[in-house]
């Protein structure tokens, strides 16, 4: 035995991240934003490349009083959370469906496979022949894209339960319905908040392509508008509420799955 | 490192430099079609300087973007997307202009509607796409048929979806051009649909470039020198349309040899204004148009011109294809 | 260890407890013919025949690797994808308390306790069974909050409380204590009594067998190579020597021989020399009031 | 004890779903042509609006034989490849590095956030100043989309690693590098093999984006030529072609998922 | 049952083996003063007093839940995000075998094993490790594929194959049968015999404290409470009237208190109820040959 060196410390340095400090996620956008307004300031920034974040706020707090960004965003906000709603219902069922049942899988998942990889440019015609111009398209185009952000994920995480608590659900003469809830869903939770995620701001990114076609506002539009109109400070500020809506989405979905999740244990702690 | 000037910076006063461009002189020429031109006329050979790039870029935003991103030095388009550069402060000017008397763009309409004239617009869907030529089209046609844009429901939709929208009749009316034209009409003609001729143009077809280009001597000796091997290539264009035809059309762009003969005859004969007076007047109608809209604020067209290659091009081609304005 | 292979096998025909006195005649509760069961090409259960009659109890030996979880799995018809061969006749209602104590991590105690039954009163028999097992109070915690031995027993809780027909138990109690074991040797023994499943409890724990079982099944090369009627009464006490007979036997079956060491089985002087040997089987003594008349439901050559 | 009802069967119901079939994933999109084929041949579908799969069929002949669909498939793949390669690493650098350390964390997670928030139209422009209009940007910014996929993926399983395995490490006095190869690269690989599949597709949706601009070849040009010029049979020669990619890269990813994650017994066996 | 509470506390100074000779000179292998852990406001270790020396062999008893694991993880320095407070020393290199056996899933049975060792010859030491824990030929399975013990010797493996200065093992033997469970305390008395490592192992089984500890200690209301030397010869007799002592203070300190049940202790006729009575401990009986002086690095109150 070689010499016991004894150290006097509690624990051992850990291998996994350390405490979570409270808004600690907000350091990395926050120092974007200050390279930018430093960037800026120093004149390293040509203003016409990328506008400063001063008149970058100015045109903001422009659009805010006479009211076309809360208007837009309002407006766009209804049809994204209605995208995402039905979105993240068919990619729960449509997960459930396929995760358990072999036809299921076949039916659906190579199905949702092509689907996925087909561009939504490339649908949009046949979603207008089929639905039209109006609300009902827009809706069902963000749905279809959230709906395969949650089927993915969740789709994943369901096919990959640990096969023991399987074999203790059929020990346990469990009736089908009882296992969707108390092994299935609860073991496709991990998954499912991913896909969410995802899901959320894939319902933003469609606003994008679906406020094109006939609308009159949403922050699509007006992304769209300024980006024909080569507007970069518009187009900036709708960046910057993007960005500022993806991240405070992704931080509320976060802080749900924190909650719901609370039991397991992981090297995140 | 070139350094970009405002866009209401003094335009470029300095007469012209005469000679040959320096040697070692690089452009980069987003004009698709020249490069396709020169190469198959030969006219290439006449270059004096070199091309350091012929970027594939048409949409105006995306030009906008290269000009930015000095990615591009010289590039052709159509009217609006200078004004569009201009109401941004993006600082670029007109240095060649090629008009085009004859409408590009035809009404058709959506089947089982009762719509033959410009007039019976009134009250109809009309697919509208704000800062596309289309759109410009469309705010031109109902000024001439005496309507104002709240007489009609403009519906806003990329140029792209508008025979979708036919198709699925959500719209009453919408511009399309050749081949899509021909196409709707022979498909669709049996259902009623039918083309409605107006006379309003899309007028200019341009080359312009960044300002901070045309204050480069160099430069602006190479871009008057490419001014009239570009007129030369349009004309050679018009003049051998069938292997046109086949090279643009059939080879480069994929559309077949019956469709690429239907847009050519779409056009008229190339035209080269010596004066641009009646050029600079339309895209000022242009502008306000655009400004009325609300869509950019008021642009004076004057500015939007590089005065000093006027009629540089229509001088290049033989006397048919010059018009005095 | 083939020498053993069907050697001890012993019959019952004289029912310890009531409940098997129909045994003949009554359905058995459980029968295996011929069960094969193999892990890529190797033969885990070899044709295993194995009848247990309605409210027997059972206590199952082998070496570790001996296949003993493989067999509770096929008769509690878990093994879907392995290959295999033989018959199997189980009743409708079986509970498996399985080796580790799988408690479902997003599921708190009573919750994973209750999986198994239904209808109003489940909550509180969960409760009940919680607080039976030592784990009152500790309803709502989440599984990684419990200790390894409360994890066990929460695990079987959960088999208890389902009142099955079958209870099949993968080692139970071997996170346990002394004093927890007995306790929970005492509540087995009373839901025994009250409900008389048939129970095939795995055990490693040579003593916990002798004091628990009617009967005790060795397994060994994919065969019951041991099978052991124990007949004590109810209330056993391990210095009866009988009960130390039945356990030097088992030991000695187990591959387990301490000739000089205990000191009422051969009162040899011999030095105990550590480690033991192991290894080398000899012919355990067999059972003194070992019957000599076989009955077919329990040779494994059936 | 009631009557003891023996079954005669040797294993019980599934819970879980049964065994596979080979290629059974592709009853979904078989079915969805057969669907379009007999559509279109009971004249049940206008071939004015969708194309029957026959003269679809006829127009890739005829894109195959004149060479131009390959020549276009080929490029792309390079586009599509190389900006995957770089994506995929992107990713997978910037997951173990939130992963591991918080300081990590608030430095990419958030900024991560907020990227996967902006939408790529808004974002070409910005890249376009920095990178041009050459290779370069457009490998950039199927990336960029690439990476995200990748990241969010990896980094959610990474993040989900067990404890009990983190301990296991701490107590083996395992240095970070062996950590990282043995606990929590294999341990975030369910998770990344799922971005990889989403990153995948991301990369051919990226094309149409990227070969917008300043290209005269490849798969999102040829698309967005023939929808330019309203050739809708060639379209739909591309979408088939973007399916056919998709699910074929799904598949293959998945058959190198199956064989990485060998050791997993789950619920899909 | 704080009576114990120090009562039985036994010193060592004649050293069982050599090792711990110098045991006074050199300093302790394990130091913990005033060592608090909770969970959830509940104090599981309250102000644990605890000093290994180098090379002695400890085993450590208790009830379940008594907070044996949790002792061994603060030991380990394991336990980040756990409220407590205390000193301790430790040596740098420790093994930890946990209660679960925790193998890697994502790695075949010889790379877990060898997890925690490097350098050229590793794998072949790994290998040899496992043959001696008798998985020699399962080295490429993957831990899905052992049974409970086999799972159990695996981890064993692993943590012996690191050659630790301090060996803390939770439970190692839990899952075996009585033969694996011979040779595999023959394979641990072995090791430690070749490196004298500090070891603290954690059991359940009485047995096996008294056979192979130098000291034992028993766990009870987070501190120890029992702390006994154990004055045998290096090979153990179970049939040594003195072992036997030593197993009967210890099962009553467990709170199992059978008077009648064991023959050979106090040979009293009376029948065995059961389930035996558990509960209310009594005072143990204390071993014949207990020292009278203490000494201060084995006194939980140091
Ligand atoms: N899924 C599997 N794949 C391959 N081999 C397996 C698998 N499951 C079990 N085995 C092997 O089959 C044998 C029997 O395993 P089983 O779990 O039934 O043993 P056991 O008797 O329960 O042992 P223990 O007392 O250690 O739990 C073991 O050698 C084991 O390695
Ligand atoms: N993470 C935790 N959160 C809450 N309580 C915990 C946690 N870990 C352990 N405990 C509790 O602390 C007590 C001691 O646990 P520990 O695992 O140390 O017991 P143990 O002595 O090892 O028991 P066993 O013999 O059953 O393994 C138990 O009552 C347990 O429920
Ligand atoms: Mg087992
Ligand atoms: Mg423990």
């Amino acid at each position: 035995m070689t010499e016991a060196l004894s150290r006097p410390r509690g624990t051992r340095r850990r291998l996994g991240p350390g405490r979570a400090v409270p808004f600690g996620r907000l350091l990395g956008p926050l120092l974007l934003v200050a390279v930018w307004w430093a960037a800026s300031a120093l004149h390293y920034l040509d203003p016409r490349i990328l506008t400063g974040p001063g008149s970058v706020a100015a045109t903001a707090a422009d659009l805010v009083r006479d009211g076309r960004l809360q208007d837009n965003v309002l407006i766009s906000l209804q049809r994204a959370g209605l995208g995402l709603l039905f979105g993240v219902l068919a990619g729960v069922v449509l997960a459930v469906a396929a995760g358990l049942s072999r036809f299921g899988e076949y039916l659906v998942d190579g199905t949702l496979q092509v689907k996925r990889a087909i561009p939504s440019l490339a649908m949009l015609p046949l979603l207008i022949l089929w639905l039209g111009i109006g609300e009902q398209m827009k809706v069902t185009v963000i749905a279809l894209g959230v709906a395969v952000s949650v089927y993915v994920n969740t789709y994943a995480s369901l096919t990959g339960i640990d096969s023991r608590y399987v074999e203790l659900a059929e020990s346990l003469d469990l009736s089908r319905w009882r296992f969707v809830r108390t092994v299935v869903v609860p073991g496709s939770l991990p998954g499912f908040f991913v896909g969410l995620r995802l899901g959320v701001t894939a319902s933003w990114l469609g606003l994008i392509v679906v406020e094109q076609i006939n609308s009159t506002s949403g922050i699509g539009y007006m992304m769209f508008q300024a980006q024909q109109y080569a507007q970069s400070d518009v187009i900036i500020v709708g960046l910057v509420a993007y960005g500022i809506f993806g991240f405070a989405s992704d931080a509320a979905v976060r802080a749900v799955e924190r909650r719901v999740l609370s039991w397991r244990r992981t090297l995140a702690g | 490192a070139r350094t970009t000037t405002a866009a209401d910076a003094a335009l470029p006063t300095r007469a012209l430099p005469s000679g040959a461009p320096p040697p070692g002189t690089r452009l980069s020429i987003a004009v698709h079609t020249s490069q396709l031109q020169l190469a198959d006329s030969g006219l290439d050979a006449k270059l004096p300087f070199t091309v350091s790039g012929w970027p594939n870029l048409s949409a105006g935003p995306d030009v906008i973007q290269g000009f930015r991103a000095h990615s591009v030095d010289l590039a052709n388009n159509a009217g609006i997307p200078p004004i569009q550069a201009q109401a941004i402060g993006v600082g670029a000017r007109i240095v060649a202009v090629q008009s085009r008397n004859h409408p590009l763009y035809t009404f058709a309409t959506a089947p089982g509607t009762d719509i033959a004239r410009a007039e019976d617009f009134r009250g109809k869907k009309i697919a509208f796409s704000q800062g596309q030529a289309q759109g410009v089209v469309v705010l031109r046609a109902l000024k001439e048929a005496g309507l104002r844009t709240s007489d009609v429901k403009l519906v806003a939709l990329p140029s792209t979806q508008f025979l979708t929208a036919l198709q699925a009749r959500q719209v009453d009316v919408a511009p399309l051009a050749e081949p899509v034209l021909t196409k709707y009409l022979t498909q669709y003609g049996k259902d009623g649909a039918r083309g409605v001729h107006t006379d309003v143009v899309d007028l200019l077809s341009i080359l312009w470039a960044p300002v901070e280009v045309l204050e480069d001597d160099a430069k602006a000796a190479a871009i008057r020198s490419f001014v009239p091997l570009w007129a030369q290539g349009v004309v050679w264009a018009w003049e051998h349309a069938d292997a046109w035809i086949q090279a643009y059309y059939v080879k480069d762009q994929g559309v077949s040899a019956d469709d690429g003969r239907r847009i050519t005859a779409s056009l008229d004969q190339p035209q080269f204004p010596l004066s641009w007076d009646r050029a600079i007047a339309w895209e000022q109608q242009t502008a306000d148009l655009l400004a009325e809209g609300g869509f950019v604020p008021k642009v004076k067209a004057e500015a939007l011109f590089d005065r000093r290659f006027e009629g540089l091009a229509a001088r290049s081609v033989p006397q048919k294809y010059r018009v005095a304005s | 260890m083939a020498p053993y292979a069907g050697g001890l096998t012993a019959s019952r025909d004289v029912p310890v407890h009531d409940a098997p006195a129909t045994a003949a005649a009554a359905p058995p509760a459980v029968r295996t013919t011929g069960l094969v069961r193999s892990f890529g090409g190797r033969d885990v259960l070899r044709g295993l025949d194995l009848t247990l009659a309605r409210g027997e109890f059972t206590v199952l030996l082998g070496r570790s690797g001996s296949g003993k979880s493989t067999l509770l799995r096929a008769v509690a018809r878990l093994d879907h994808g392995v290959a295999g061969s033989g018959g199997l006749a189980v009743p409708d209602r079986v509970s498996l308390s399985f080796q580790d104590s799988r408690l479902l991590p997003w599921l708190r105690i009573l919750d994973n306790v209750v999986l198994g039954i239904r209808g109003p009163g489940a909550r509180e028999r969960g409760a009940t069974a919680l607080a039976e097992v030592g784990l009152a109070g500790r309803e709502r915690s989440w599984p990684h909050e419990l200790s390894g031995g409360e994890q066990q027993r929460a695990a079987l809780a959960r088999a208890l409380v389902r009142d099955p027909e079958l209870l099949l138990a993968d080692e139970p109690f071997g996170a346990l204590d002394a004093l927890t074991r007995i306790k929970m040797h005492g509540l087995l023994r009373e839901l025994y009594e009250r409900h008389r499943p048939a129970v095939l409890l795995v055990t490693h724990d040579v003593d916990e067998a002798v004091e628990l079982a009617d009967r005790v099944l060795v397994l060994e090369d994919g065969r019951i190579a041991v099978d052991l009627a124990v007949r004590l009464p109810v209330r056993r006490s391990r210095r009866d020597p009988r009960f130390q007979e039945y356990r030097d036997t088992l030991l000695a079956a187990l591959g387990v021989t301490e000739p000089g060491d205990r000191p009422h089985v051969h009162g040899g002087p011999t030095e105990h020399a550590a480690p033991p040997p192991y290894g080398d089987p000899v012919h355990p003594p067999q059972p003194t009031d070992r019957p000599d008349e076989e009955k077919d439901s329990h040779d494994p050559r059936d």
